[in-house]
């Protein structure tokens, strides 16, 4: 028997609900060889800003208890260079494109890289990053507040602006640094966003006792990987009771099973991150895995399972 | 620069003994790695399907041996602990080849290359000298004391001529491997002997490093001053190996560069320390 | 050379920084024969309600990467059969007794709990559980916020009744649940708290993909263990760049070295919880360790090291 | 209740060898703790200083052999499968004995008790028949099929009756180890047989059980019914194995009882299903 599992994330028709995180997979091409690209769902970019940037210092990455922290400070090359230098590349794959973006000064800058985006028709979609642990204070308004994620008003205001500018399908996505997440989804829901995407890092740090040092060198970093997937699902669950939009549930999924934890907790699709540096395979294994899951609990259609976790 | 093949492979193991002290060797079958491999180039290794350690860590290619590709590592945490107690059989998950090796030319024209090691940094270096051999290249090692001093024998074999410095004395000169390379440096400078290092000196040939960072910027001030070559190998911290996550990264005139990537080897003067 | 250790939280003098933390010791009886219980710096106990809890059902805990969820539901026999049955024992024991509380229903029961124990002289303190993952909306005034110290005004309020009717050294354990852990903790020490204890658990869930339901019966619980060490280590150096009271610090200390972490972080003090499952003996063991590693790092005093984190 | 001794011990392993399929049998010396042991009780064991697993696993006692303390696992998920991996020499962080056993009367009183075993639950009742061997103790043995029968040999070593009941009828009845129990009480009653199971319906002895859930819960069905009394051992998730978390509890008459601490062993007529 056949099994369904393409699914809509706005007008966006993916082939199967297996993503790979912005940041994660770098433009693609790295893992060339090693992945059969054309299976993945999408694929999410590396969050693209405005003016090119450069990045934090090294070391940029630590390991954790089933985790790491990462705080590569956003390094990319510009929203120019990436529309020339790179999507040629991603549309050749022939897999949906989702381009991350977001403002490194000013949020009036979303609305500049969404427009520029408008006009890349190989952009299958647009994800805010509003949600950087290595961005802070990108926006006016938020006061004591680090991210636009942290705060429901400006999160409306920032994607009600983008939405007002393009007819892409437009994907936020959340902070997990927050007291509640589903005051936050609501609020991009409310501002038309067509999905959610969530967890992005939590702000984390690690000491190195000897040399009583930061064990990255810009102190904190954004902590990703199994360790954090139990709060991922939990904020995945709450986020589902509230909103009506699909949620692209993440946040330290390495296998099927812990990806399924993510559909059965209302996510719609997921996405792999920090696994891709474990396992390149990993998300297309998933897809496999999903396939077999269903063709053993007989079920015809992932949409079947997504939120039935049974309490 | 094109994009180079590498290959994911669950890669049996041949052999995983211990050298000496904390010091191992390791081989594994990896036929399709062992083909391209690059004196300089790493293979990234999965050493366990568990959270702890969760992500995969870089070694050098010690030497290929047919279809075989080695490496030495020694033992400093958790990952490589659980590497030295791998047995004959067991399989390892491993990336590679990956990053750019050491560039040479066609060693008629490499005349006694310089090949300084610092520690463990000795890993890639055999297999370059191997490369290198007809050029006679000149190694000059560099540990703690005399029981960290390794390949020695090895390099010997190949047919190269070696100089050793431990910190405490006990084989070789009493200091750093970078006080050798000034005396050698020096020397050759003067005309105080024979004149190995003319090659050197006269742009014909380049060091080749791999070792602490230290050890590394002080080579980079070496070759600066006298207005030579040398081609470092560098560690940085790795999530991915294989360019994907931006965080190995090192700070060089170009900008930040990818130790995975671009690297692990670079000019030492493309370097901002 | 003799290394300095001790410390004061408040009034109270401890011998050495290492406590256990609320829950994770039962009344320490359990670990009697296992541990030289008289090396702790201080033992705080499962956290007290006013009446008596049954907790919740099974299965209450579950294993999650580096990592545990737990959902007892406070389960305690109430405040009176508290003093008469578990303090003589606790008390026998001759180190610093710190009795956690909560109130399952009205914040009023804080006042209460806090007058019956004002009256016990071997309680050296009183830790205000205020953010117990288990008891959700106990405070009229939290709105939509769970817990009361999702909320600066409310944690304000129940930090200062309590402050009001006691002498005894008081100590506010906060949630990392929360946008901005060092604004609840500044609203902590404004009320008069003495010592902020953090990290309490976050809330978390993980799922059964066969069965399709919670691995704990209560569906979400609390998350503690190694996986989240870095996200503690982040608050702890947050609230103490803003707030002067003592941080007892917790969250993943399994052993010496990532107890000094939290003390680099900030922490006077650090308290160790999932680790005592473990190994009953951590607690002690990191006592221990931390006077070699002043030895080696030629210390003095400990509180030489904290907040000592070069950035 | 007094407090009962226990130990923490860095215990060596003795041997660990696969008996059939996914079952392992394993001991290791820990005098202090097979001094104490008694049947019904079990160990908690740290099998890696990883964080995965990052919690203790209980383990019934299976059988105590002058110091050694045995114990008899199936494979089912990441810290069996790593225990299973151990050799003869390493050593395992092991705290003991734990909870509270089997109690049964001098064995002259207690004629003919029953003992049911479902799957790997059969763990702890070898030991238990061997200290109710005078008793001459009735064996129901239950499992999926033949291939997962444990200790039917070792239960007649010591001189007792075994029945057996597979699901799938490859070895014994086909059916379930209550239905051998069902008919086994029945025929009694009816005075169809021998009359081995009267002790057990006088109330003069009891049945003994460990296994899956729902065996247990019928067992508890069958005692009522019969008013006889059931000993079951029950299993939960443990945080701690010592009574510390309150994490292993089950629901009885008198409240939520800790698995760990006032378990693993209950009468069955006190468990609220
Ligand atoms: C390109 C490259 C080639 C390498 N080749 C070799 C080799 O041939 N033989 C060998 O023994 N080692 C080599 N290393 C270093 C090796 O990767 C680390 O020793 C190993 O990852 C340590 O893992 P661990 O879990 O045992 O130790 P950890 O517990 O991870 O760390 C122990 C100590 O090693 C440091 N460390 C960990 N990873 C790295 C890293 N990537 N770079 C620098 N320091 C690190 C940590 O900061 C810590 O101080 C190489 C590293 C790189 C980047
Ligand atoms: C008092 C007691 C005595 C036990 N005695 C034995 C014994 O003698 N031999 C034996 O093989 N096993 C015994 N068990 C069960 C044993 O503890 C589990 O099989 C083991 O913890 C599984 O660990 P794991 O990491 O391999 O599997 P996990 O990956 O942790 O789990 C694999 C599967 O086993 C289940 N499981 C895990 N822990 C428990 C638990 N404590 N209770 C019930 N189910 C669990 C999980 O839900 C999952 O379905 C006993 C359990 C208890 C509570
Ligand atoms: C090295 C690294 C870089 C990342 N960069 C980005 C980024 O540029 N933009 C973004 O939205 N998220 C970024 N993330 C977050 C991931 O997309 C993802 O939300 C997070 O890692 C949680 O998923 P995981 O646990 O599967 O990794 C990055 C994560 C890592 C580990
Ligand atoms: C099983 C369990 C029960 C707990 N019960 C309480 C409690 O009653 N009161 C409380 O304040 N914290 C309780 N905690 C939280 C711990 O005190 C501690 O804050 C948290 O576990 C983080 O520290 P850790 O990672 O070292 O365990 C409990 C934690 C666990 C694991
Ligand atoms: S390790 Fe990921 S880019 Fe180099
Ligand atoms: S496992 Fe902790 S109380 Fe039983």
């Amino acid at each position: 028997m056949q099994k369904n599992i393409s699914l809509n994330i706005g007008n966006l028709r993916l082939k199967n609900p297996v993503m790979v995180a912005s940041g994660t997979f770098g433009y693609a091409e790295e893992f060339r060889g090693l992945v059969d690209l054309k299976k993945l769902g999408a694929i999410v970019t590396k969050t693209i800003t405005l003016k090119a940037r450069q990045g934090n210092p090294a070391p940029r990455t630590c390991e954790t208890p089933a985790g790491m922290l990462n705080s590569i400070g956003l390094e990319n090359p510009g929203i120019d260079k990436f529309i020339e230098g790179k999507m040629p590349v991603l549309t050749k794959l022939g897999i949906p494109v989702i381009v991350s973006i977001a403002s490194d000064e000013d949020a009036q800058e979303f609305i500049t890289l969404a427009g520029k985006l408008n006009k890349v028709s190989a952009v299958s979609a647009i994800e805010l990053n509003i949600s950087c642990p290595n961005l802070r204070h990108a926006h006016k308004n938020l006061g004591d507040r680090q991210l636009i994620a942290q705060d429901p008003k400006v999160t409306f205001e920032v994607v009600k602006s983008v939405r007002k500018i393009t007819n892409k399908v437009l994907i936020t996505k959340l902070s997990p640094n927050v007291t509640d997440i589903a005051e936050i989804a609501q609020a991009a829901e409310d501002a038309g966003s067509d999905a959610i995407s969530l967890i992005n890092t939590f702000t984390g740090m690690s000491i190195d006792v000897d040399k009583r040092i930061p064990k990255i060198a810009s102190g904190v970093g954004g902590l990703s990987g199994p360790a954090i997937r139990p709060i991922a699902v939990r904020m995945i669950w709450e986020v589902y009771q509230k909103i009506k939009i699909p949620i692209i549930g993440m946040g330290g999924i390495i296998d099927v099973s812990s990806a399924l934890e993510f559909f059965l907790a209302g996510a719609s699709a997921i996405s792999v991150g920090t696994a891709n540096f474990i396992n390149p395979r990993a998300a297309v294994e998933i897809i496999q895995g999903i396939k077999e899951y269903l063709a053993e609990s007989k079920i015809k259609d992932l949409k079947n399972i997504i939120g039935g976790l049974k309490t | 620069m094109a994009l180079k093949k590498m290959f994911q492979i669950k890669a049996k193991i041949k052999f995983n003994k211990r050298i000496q002290g904390n010091y191992f060797y390791l081989a594994f079958s990896a036929a399709r790695i062992a083909k391209l491999a690059l004196p300089g180039q790493f293979v990234n290794i999965r050493v366990s399907d568990s959270c702890e350690p969760l992500l995969r860590r870089p070694f050098s290619i010690y030497r290929i041996n047919g279809a075989s590709v080695e490496i030495m590592y020694e033992v400093v945490g958790k990952a490589t602990e659980i590497l030295s107690e791998k047995k004959r059989g067991e399989y390892l998950d491993v990336i590679g080849p990956l990053g750019n090796g050491f560039s040479y030319q066609p060693s008629a024209v490499s005349r006694q290359p310089v090949i300084v090691a610092g520690g463990m940094g000795v890993a890639p270096l055999v297999f370059l000298a191997e490369k290198l051999v007809h050029g006679k290249p000149i190694i000059l090692l560099g540990a703690k004391t005399k029981k960290q001093v390794l390949c020695e024998k090895e390099f010997k074999k190949i047919g190269c001529g070696v100089k050793i410095a431990t910190d405490d004395g006990s084989e070789g000169l009493s200091g750093k491997v970078t006080d050798l390379l000034k005396g050698f440096l020096g020397a050759a400078e003067d005309g105080r002997v024979r004149s190995v290092a003319k090659p050197l000196l006269r742009g014909r040939t380049a060091i080749y490093a791999c070792g602490p960072r230290p050890m590394l910027k002080e080579i980079s001030n070496i070759a600066k001053k006298y207005k030579i070559t040398a081609q470092i190998s560098l560690e940085e911290h790795m999530a991915c190996g294989i360019g994907a996550c931006l965080g190995c990264v090192v700070k060089t005139k170009k900008g930040f560069l990818r130790v995975c990537k671009e690297g692990p080897v670079f000019d030492s003067e493309e370097i901002i320390w």
